[in-house]
């Protein structure tokens, strides 16, 4: 599905090369920042900045941000907290960014997702892909969520005026 | 053998810690679920129900998957990562 | 459509009655932000600020980053500028986001173009939709971006090693 | 009458300025099209093609739409807002 966009990228996968053979630890560093699941939160300008400068054949970006909503299943909620398989989540966010690599029309993708304690209104999961076109970018973006949900190793705990509730999401 | 916890089902064992389980060189995942079964009877409940998966080395594991005294096994219950938002 | 998400809204709804009772031009103020033509570059953090800031409901945030590509058409482009139409594009915006709010369940939708001169890498276009649910959102931003260029009067030139030209596109 | 022109009409144009058009009041959107396809040839041209839009008043006009003087008229080539990715 990929393989006809080698030749427009080829530039850029001769710079990648040459940048890895200067220093392979720099370019293992960038990438894993495109993985990543952390306590604090994230500015969207500066993990949009990291997917765009490895391309300047980037032509259309899909994001999708996830933030705490105050109602779940008809519960006020007033904070949650995320509880994460530490390993595990992210060798599974790192499934879902090469799987995205692999099987759809796009140049780079970043999936971040938060744990621990999260006010209303906070962000908890990013997701950018940066492609040639923008349909490629809207699929791929899609698909890396719903997967994200279906197979990361992420739990989420409401405060609700009930009291503290684990979720059981099949979404 | 110690087996990791994650999210309500550290709420359902005292203290919240991980699990530590006899285990015998060579045995299955299914010989493991049934010793957890007996000794945790209400992570035992959720297990049968299949509500919880088993990980081996941090991939889901089969029934039937051979353990190895050094393999990290934890126990999942349903992910719900992302926001929520459906 | 858009119906059955009037009850889980009506709380939002009361409070952006009391401001507009309150300050009526103040909400006039924030809406018309949500539709810009403008010559300045923008930040995506502060966009977001603008659309998540208007209801703790908003589950899910769909975007789309247009950036300006190093190739168009199998030629090399150095740069780029757009011409537009003051007041008829400003227009054309505010339709789609009316439109989009309409006809997608979604709670907002943020709208906005670049106009002048244009860097390779730079930003040109941002769409943002926040929803209770991430496929509405995801589906109301990939309609805007596609409305957008079929109706608002924005025009691309691009600098070439064959010179200026003018884009004719058809998406 | 001023006619507004954008993108590649201002470059067909000396002078990149708006057209000044002759109009009688009642003229409709075909009389003045036939004045410009008369006086300037090859934006004439593409009005012949379809390829470009007239718009009064901000809104895409039909070939019928009456005129009047206090109309805001333009020349509308094929739109390409967005970023060109398709």
């Amino acid at each position: 599905m990929r393989s006809h966009y080698c030749l427009p990228l080829r530039e850029d996968q001769a710079n990648y090369e040459l940048r890895r053979k200067g220093n392979p630890m720099a370019v293992e560093l960038e990438e894993s920042m495109l993985v990543r699941v952390q306590l604090e939160n994230f500015s969207i300008d500066e993990e949009l900045h990291r997917v765009r400068s490895r391309s300047r054949r980037i032509g259309g970006i899909a994001m999708f941000l996830g933030t705490a909503r105050d109602r779940s299943k008809g519960r006020d909620v007033s904070s949650m907290s995320f509880d994460h398989y530490e390993g595990m989540a992210q060798k599974k966010l790192k499934e879902i960014r090469e799987q995205a690599l692999r099987d759809f029309a796009i140049i780079e993708a970043l999936v971040l997702h938060r744990y621990g304690p999260i006010e209303i209104g906070e962000n908890i999961v990013l997701i950018i892909v940066g492609a040639e076109h923008r349909a490629d970018a809207f699929k791929a973006c899609q698909w890396c969520i719903d997967e994200l949900k279906k197979i990361t190793p992420i739990w989420k705990m409401e405060t609700t005026p009930e009291g503290e509730v684990w979720v059981e999401e099949h979404p | 053998m110690k087996i990791k916890l994650f999210g309500m089902l550290k709420t359902m064992i005292p203290g919240g810690k991980d699990l530590e389980v006899d285990f015998s060189e060579g045995e299955q995942v299914k010989d493991l679920v049934h010793t957890i079964q007996r000794e945790y009877p209400q992570v035992g409940e959720l297990l049968e129900k299949k509500k919880v998966l088993v990980s081996v080395n941090q991939e889901i594991a089969h029934w039937d998957t051979v353990l190895d005294t050094a393999d990290e096994v934890a126990l999942l219950p349903p992910f719900a990562g992302g926001s929520g938002e459906l």
